[in-house]
């Protein structure tokens, strides 16, 4: 598994467990999960539908001789 | 009254002088602080790329395992503080804490090899040591005035505090390096290691909203 | 389950698409100033649709996790915005406090990536932030005058002694520059200016500027309601329909003076944000002196 | 109308606009034309503008999004007569 998809995971998990908590409780800390859970979830989501990089050298930026 | 301002107010904790008081407003402060510290743990530094002169080549610059460690260290007391700062409801202890700010956002660029980053870092210094004096001596002359320090008394106090408020601003503007003073405080933003960097700005912004806090609530 | 929060999420789902449709009719009028047809309105939403589904590398010279984690918290702050200002309808000091994050954000962006453009614009940012935080001056002579900064207040107060735009119009002119200079090829955009590649959003691209994006469609919903409900005043907020009726003619407005305008070298940028922030103080100390 | 209704018709309006685009793309090859007039566009257009003033706006939203979205230099025209005859409407329905 590539590093993308590895931190994709955490944040899934991040994720659905702030969902599991905004169903679970009432009140001001609801907010604050739904907060964290929304970016959480787009870039967990996101990490498993983008496609596996197909560069020879993946993270080289494109610079003068480097 | 106070309200108005901070929204609803949680509750507080008397701790013997310093009292720590939990509303909306200091409470998203403090977690923010609170993130932005842990993230700034858990963060390598990031490597530059830089032009050179009569080169083709960029070079790489890479951070050194010693200067990173005294770096991390001086970044998470800075959180620290900064994360106190939001959550405290004394006038003195807020001074404190933002001498204390001050003292870790020069410590955090203390130990880049660069000469024009500890240049701008010994100005900045300097503009911070100056602006503790017009930060304290406006405590102590709200101090002697009214006979209180805390936030939450001083509202109730029917008094004309218009001079301190603007001292107190001034000592505010010295110490997180704001516009007037800013240029001591620019080049030290184009030293390596974005997260450390990052943390002095976060904490200078945060102080400074919560400064508009209490210089509207007093 | 909280049932504020299917408000929430409501409010969430109507400001992603209402603030990337005027994104996108921002475009198309600049377009149609300068003469060319220009993409349909949809085409802000297409791109973090598209965007949404393709492939990023972490750079090598990155530093993570922050790289990602400032993607994600422009979401999360703007997200807190919403909330605060919509929703709860609560402190305007908080906003600024999210809008200071917002800077934050971009700093962060620009620099974790290691990337020279990026670093200019991350510091390119944070000169900006010397002369757009001093515009929330705005927040004291609001609250010399409506005495709170609750936005629930200054509604109330709104709905008894009228519309704030004609009470206090060097505030709206000052908040309206912000708002100026959020807008996208603004005059004061030096922080993403075509001279630096996109700034701070250089090495964030694919996934990540998909996030990046959905973010800024909802700061630009967000800044929008907050000018309309501080300074013209409840009667357009009470009503979502009239809200998006007023946000449209705000977002001509804001196209044609970005249209017209060069984008501003970054000094004069600065100092003529910083002459309008003095001009501000200046109505706060005539505010507090003659008893607000 | 609250908030939901609104997002829906909002949705609604956003598929129509790709529908458009869709549409016009694989009807029109070249990139700009004057005084041209697309029929089915112009329709779904003024029929739209009827139906937005009704209880089935939601369809009518869908429908003035048709001529809207469609390809760059395509669908002006059409889209100000349905945006005319929607606004007529609404006065008219309005006056009494």
């Amino acid at each position: 598994m590539d590093e993308e998809r590895k931190c994709g995971l955490y944040l899934l998990i991040i994720g659905l467990l702030c969902t599991f908590g905004i169903v679970m409780f009432k009140g001001m800390i609801c907010y604050l999960l739904y907060v964290i859970a929304v970016p959480c979830l787009l870039y967990g989501i996101g990490s498993y539908l983008i496609p596996k990089t197909r560069r020879k050298n993946a993270g080289r930026l494109p610079f003068r001789g480097f | 009254m106070i309200s108005s301002i901070i929204g609803q107010l949680f509750g507080i904790v008397p701790f013997g002088d310093i009292v720590f008081g939990f509303s909306e407003f200091s409470i998203i402060g403090f977690v923010v602080a609170l993130i932005f510290t842990i993230v700034v743990y858990l963060t390598k530094p990031e490597k530059q790329l830089e032009a050179q002169k009569f080169r083709v080549e960029d070079k790489l610059e890479v951070v050194s395992l010693e200067e990173l460690k005294i770096r991390r260290m001086m970044a998470i007391v800075c959180g620290i503080a900064t994360a106190g700062a939001m959550l405290t409801y004394d006038l003195f202890d807020y001074a404190l804490f933002l001498t204390l700010v001050g003292i870790a956002n020069i410590g955090i660029v203390s130990a880049v090899k660069k000469d024009w980053v500890l240049n701008a870092s010994y100005q900045y210094g300097l503009i911070a040591m100056i602006a503790t004096l017009p930060l304290f001596g406006s405590a102590g002359m709200i101090l002697a005035k009214t006979g209180t320090l805390s936030l939450f008394e001083l509202p109730k106090i029917p008094t004309s505090l218009l001079f301190e408020k603007i001292i107190f601003a001034a000592g505010m503007a010295g110490e997180t390096g704001i516009a007037p003073f800013y240029a001591s405080k620019a080049e030290m933003f184009r030293a390596p290691g974005s997260p450390y960097i990052l943390m002095i700005h976060l904490s200078s912004l945060l102080l400074i909203v919560r400064t508009v806090e209490i210089l509207l609530t007093i | 389950m909280d049932s504020s929060i299917i408000n929430v999420v409501n409010l969430t789902i109507h400001a992603f698409l209402v603030g990337s449709l005027l994104l996108g009719l921002h475009r198309k009028i600049i377009a149609r100033i300068q003469g060319r047809p220009g993409p349909p309105i949809i085409q802000y939403l297409l791109h973090t649709i598209k965007f949404y589904v393709k492939e990023i590398t972490f750079p090598i010279t990155a530093g993570n996790p922050l790289y990602i984690f400032v993607a994600l918290l422009d979401v999360s702050v703007w997200l807190t915005a919403l909330i605060i200002a919509i929703d709860l309808k609560s402190s305007l000091l908080i906003i600024i406090g999210i809008y200071v994050l917002q800077k934050i954000v971009e700093h962060g962006c620009g620099l974790s990536s290691g990337s020279p453009y990026g670093k200019i614009g991350g510091v390119r940012s944070v000169f900006s932030a010397a002369a757009e935080v001093p515009l929330f001056a705005v927040v004291a002579a609001i609250y010399l005058t409506t005495h709170s900064v609750l936005i629930s207040d200054i509604l109330n107060y709104q709905s008894i002694h009228g519309s704030l735009l004609f009470k206090m119009p060097i505030c709206a002119f000052a908040f309206f520059i912000l708002l100026v200079s959020k807008a996208p090829n603004s005059p004061f955009g030096i922080v993403k200016g075509k001279d630096i590649v996109s700034g701070y959003m250089t090495e964030h691209y694919g996934l990540l500027a998909s996030i990046i994006y959905i973010a800024e469609a909802i700061a630009y919903f967000a800044l929008l309601w907050i000018f309309i409900a501080v300074f013209i005043g409840p009667w357009v907020v009470s009503h979502p329909l009239i809200t998006l009726a007023v946000m449209v003619g705000l977002t001509v407005i804001l196209a044609f003076v970005n249209g017209l305008t060069p984008l501003l070298a970054p000094h004069h940028s600065v100092m003529l944000q910083m002459t309008i922030a003095g001009l501000v103080l200046c109505d706060v100390l005539y505010r507090l002196i003659m008893g607000g | 109308m609250d908030l939901f209704n609104l997002n829906l018709a909002i949705v609604l309006f956003i598929i129509g606009n790709f529908v458009g685009l869709e549409y016009s793309y694989r009807r029109y090859t070249t990139p700009y034309t004057e005084k041209k007039i697309d029929k089915i566009a112009l329709i779904l257009s003024v029929v739209g503008g009827l139906l937005i003033n009704t209880p089935l706006y939601v369809v009518g939203c869908f429908l003035i999004g048709f001529p809207l979205g469609m390809r760059p230099g395509y669908g002006r025209i059409e889209f100000v007569v349905g945006g005319i005859i929607a606004l007529l409407t609404y006065l008219l329905l309005n006056s009494y």
